[in-house]
């Protein structure tokens, strides 16, 4: 299948969208992009630790609502349209901690509709969040805890170095929540830099950490997460992350968005000096 | 003999004093995009904490070994040599769990006299004047620690120490009273002027030590509220010839650290050299040789 | 440390014990024959799945009160000496199911009083667990839900095929609740069949699912879950199994545990033979 | 032209009629010590349904490859060759995903019409007259299950076939109700007389067929309560010369899932038999060719 119509056929307007990843690791670049391409609308994305891919849907306009604990661009600074968005009001936020997140997946295991937290409390979450409330320990110690609702991803949109045809996927750095994500949304699509052997799958380290069981597509997509890492093939592109951060939105929307073929974005992006330079 | 050094920057002066809160048996907590902090951690370890584990946020793993602070490659440093990876869940497990005694560093871009912390907004959170990136896992965990949180600033001013902050994501001692679930609280606050601790009964700030060259008036004036102030003020212990010589040498030779100093222009001229330099690196790996 | 040290400091009268493993599989009996030795009393005993185990503690007399949701010799049949003190009231069961003992470790983490489960409801639980309760979901939703308690181990035993002088350990085969009873018990004790080098566990796949930091004491003795099987080294015994089963518990005492080394007590099982017939 | 045999044992029927249950996009949950289910399981994935995965329980890894049934070696098989790895939860885990069809099996030692097991014990739970095992994972998930619960027994009488369990620790139709938490319930129950199924409205036990040599009058004298009864009731569809073939001579060659239905002296003699035979194996982790 390709990455055209993997988001075509998966991806609708208004779902709720989880993506993979953390911060400027292991992002499916690519598949935002195409999402962009598109012209998705009204996305509610949630995702663990937010960066660009967040920005550039936002930027797209895609984007409606955020479901992050962080939306930043690390070292590099803020992320210029997820700030305007949140500062001007045109999207919404839900504002999340890490365990929210996480929990929130978590339900999906167990059938709950929401999981505990001795956290959260003392903070003003619960004034602008009015789908988390505080409660008391129903077995009678007199704990107060934080109840936090269930996340259910329509899609999980995730990039990895390695998966099979079948829809396995193994992840040789961290994994952070694409289990999780894998495993409870409705669809997921795995974007890969390499298709491999299911015997392959087998013997890596973690084995399927993505189990094809709940794969709903694989497409093949080299530097798919440009200009964020894929370990253990390249670490993220320090200098197209500035250029992103200098460019109008518009403008890099045409040079790198539009129209373009993975080997044309990346020849867009610097090429093979740019490969050399964040090759592992 | 111990050689003290008045010949230092800010930054080293931060990192030299967050890397003297680790113990030997700590186990410390890397964010991401930390680069201070990551320096402070590898000076602890490769100096007075040689026991000292870090954990890794990033690739949510327990590492023994130190390596050179590095911009592009933390994956690198957190996906490789590791003994111990957690589950899914994250920072959810096996860190606040009492065995283990952690160590973690916040920076907060709003703090108040009770240690309450803001990364969220300026301004009413409906409508902000400025947005953060938010607060990761501030909120979850913070006032779990045994050995409490650890707080810094390289901006000791008036916009960062408020009366009242805008957005309480990391909660301190709420009125002046003791942590809620059982941590110990909020511990310190490393600033570029001053070291700032918590008076006990209320909890509030109060002012330990004054860095070199810092008057009180200053540390006054940068503080948005009354700070408890003792009645003999004493001056920061400086960086030692030893700290700073490992830490410019080994522990972050291109100055990553400054990144979170530094602003505008300097800033930016400093990152570019970083990249630069990193990008050219044969070895992106390198080892640690003190 | 030895195991007698082991036991002897870290084990005290009265504990909540969790033992690792599942049924046949990987239990520390060399450390269970310790305690029985030692005439502990009055242990509460937790495991995932119980086997000769717990029924070998019960003879031994060292046991008030179990904590599990299986107790059973598999395939050979039931356990005879929990079955009869269970029977003739002489120990307390807290009724468990997987998910009251998986969910009771991992309160620990998030450092909640219990765990919502949407099991168990529509059983007969409630009425012989009066710490366990049926309540609402507090966010609204009107889903009915069990709260299940937490479960606070004073004390871990396992054994694992690989561990480090430092405390770290390393499980081929399952881990089953052992990671999560190692890190949040108070004390754990590790008995392994190899003591490795650090270097080995960080590069055995799973590396150190047993962590260090959670690690009170490390004891290397070969062969040290005899009857039952440590993979991959060797499976379960069946023959000791029937012999254990044939023979009347104070007999079996004398024979296999009293005064008996590990040396020992291997040549009473049958010595090399014994070996070779569960070498993998 | 497909050939049924009249040639078989209790203990090949009813792994035959379990077999059929699985469909090839099923996950087949095999649980500790049930080798007649696994058995059962590899007959279906070695014929018809070719796509089905295990998932072992005991290891708790999704399995691509069928093995020969084996007594000494179940771990070997979920520890080898397996590609996936749910976390502690176990069963807690990925399981109940609406997004997998899973089946599994379970043996209750007491059965009510409305499908309600009892694995815990005989008699009041307080002072029991016999205490079983326990019921492992059976009360947690059992009613989540999108394709239901299967159910069955090797001995259809009226001790396990009652009026009133003694202890509900598998939730089946509350007084012939739809099961609770969104599973389907029950579907049926494969004993060594016939193959049971529930009615729709109440949900009550109804009989489906009944094996070849066994009359109507034996099944209702043999269950504690009325049973349904269909005007016309058929019987059981025999097995095939194939299915008996490669049951016998490739899934389970040792006759290990005979253990479930033996007793006495007759399931020493076999026991010992096995155990033998497997400890002489030189491979202990045999190919199953077909």
């Amino acid at each position: 299948m390709s990455l055209e119509e993997a988001i075509s056929i998966y991806v609708q307007d208004g779902d709720l969208v989880g993506i993979g990843g953390l911060s400027f690791w292991r992002k499916p670049i690519s598949a935002c992009r195409e999402i962009i391409r598109q012209n998705k609308k009204d996305l509610t994305v949630c995702t663990f630790v937010g960066g660009i891919e967040v920005d550039m849907l936002i930027g797209g306009g895609c984007v409606s609502h955020v479901k992050s604990c962080f939306v930043g661009m690390e070292i590099f600074g803020m992320a210029p349209h997820y700030r305007k968005a949140v500062e001007s009001g045109s999207i919404k936020i839900s504002e999340e901690s890490e365990a929210s997140i996480a929990l929130g997946l978590k339900c999906s295991y167990l059938k709950v509709p929401f999981m505990p937290l001795k956290g959260i409390i003392g903070t003003d979450f619960p004034k602008v969040r009015d789908d988390i409330k505080q409660f008391e320990d129903p077995l009678g110690s007199g704990t107060q805890l934080m109840a936090l609702p269930k996340i259910d991803l329509d899609v999980a949109i995730l990039h990895v170095p390695y998966a099979d045809e079948y829809g396995n996927g193994n992840i040789a750095g961290a994994v952070w929540l694409d289990d999780d994500m894998a495993k409870t949304a409705k669809k997921t699509i795995i974007t890969c830099e390499k298709l491999v052997e299911l015997e392959d799958i087998v013997h890596s380290p973690g084995k399927a950490q993505l189990p094809m069981q709940t794969t709903s597509a694989v497409v093949k997509i080299p530097f798919g997460a440009h200009p964020t890492s894929c370990y253990p093939i390249y670490t993220f592109d320090p200098n197209h992350i500035q250029r992103y951060l200098k460019t109008e939105f518009e403008q890099y929307k045409q040079n790198f968005i539009l129209n373009k073929s993975n080997v044309q974005y990346l020849d867009a992006a610097g090429g093979a000096q740019t490969i050399l330079n964040i090759l592992l | 003999m111990t050689e003290y050094s008045n010949d230092f920057t800010v930054d080293e002066i931060l990192t030299v004093l967050m890397a003297r809160e680790v113990r030997n048996d700590d186990v410390m907590i890397v964010g991401v995009a930390t680069p201070m902090v990551w320096a402070a951690f590898t000076l602890a370890k490769v100096t007075h904490a040689p026991g000292a584990i870090y954990h890794y946020i990033m690739g949510n793993t327990f590492v023994n070994e130190p390596r050179q602070v590095s911009l592009l490659y933390l994956e690198m440093n957190t996906a490789r040599a590791y003994r111990f990876q957690n589950s899914g869940e994250c920072t959810l497990e096996s860190l606040p769990s009492e065995k283990l005694t952690t160590i973690e560093w916040f920076r907060p871009a709003q703090i108040d006299m009770y240690g309450n912390t803001n990364n969220i907004c300026i301004g009413d959170w409906n409508n902000p004047k400025l947005r953060f990136p938010g607060c990761a896992g501030i909120a979850d965990f913070s006032m779990f620690y045994s050995r409490g949180s650890f707080l810094y600033t390289p901006r000791h001013d008036t916009r960062t120490f408020v009366p009242k902050i805008d957005f309480i994501s990391g909660v301190g001692f709420p009125d002046g009273k003791s942590s809620i679930c059982g941590g110990s609280g909020p511990q310190c606050v490393v600033t570029n002027l001053a070291y700032l601790t918590f008076d006990d009964n209320p909890k509030r700030m109060k002012i330990g030590t004054i860095h070199p060259g810092i008057d009180l008036e200053t540390v006054k004036n940068s503080t948005g509220f009354e700070l408890i102030i003792p009645d003999d003020v004493k001056e920061t212990k400086l960086p030692t010839e030893k700290e700073l010589k490992i830490l410019r040498e080994k522990v972050d030779p291109l100055g990553i650290r400054k990144l979170e100093v530094l602003a505008g222009k300097e800033r930016e001229v400093l990152l570019n050299e970083i990249i630069k330099k990193e990008l050219a690196m044969e070895n992106r790996f390198p080892k640690l040789i003190i």
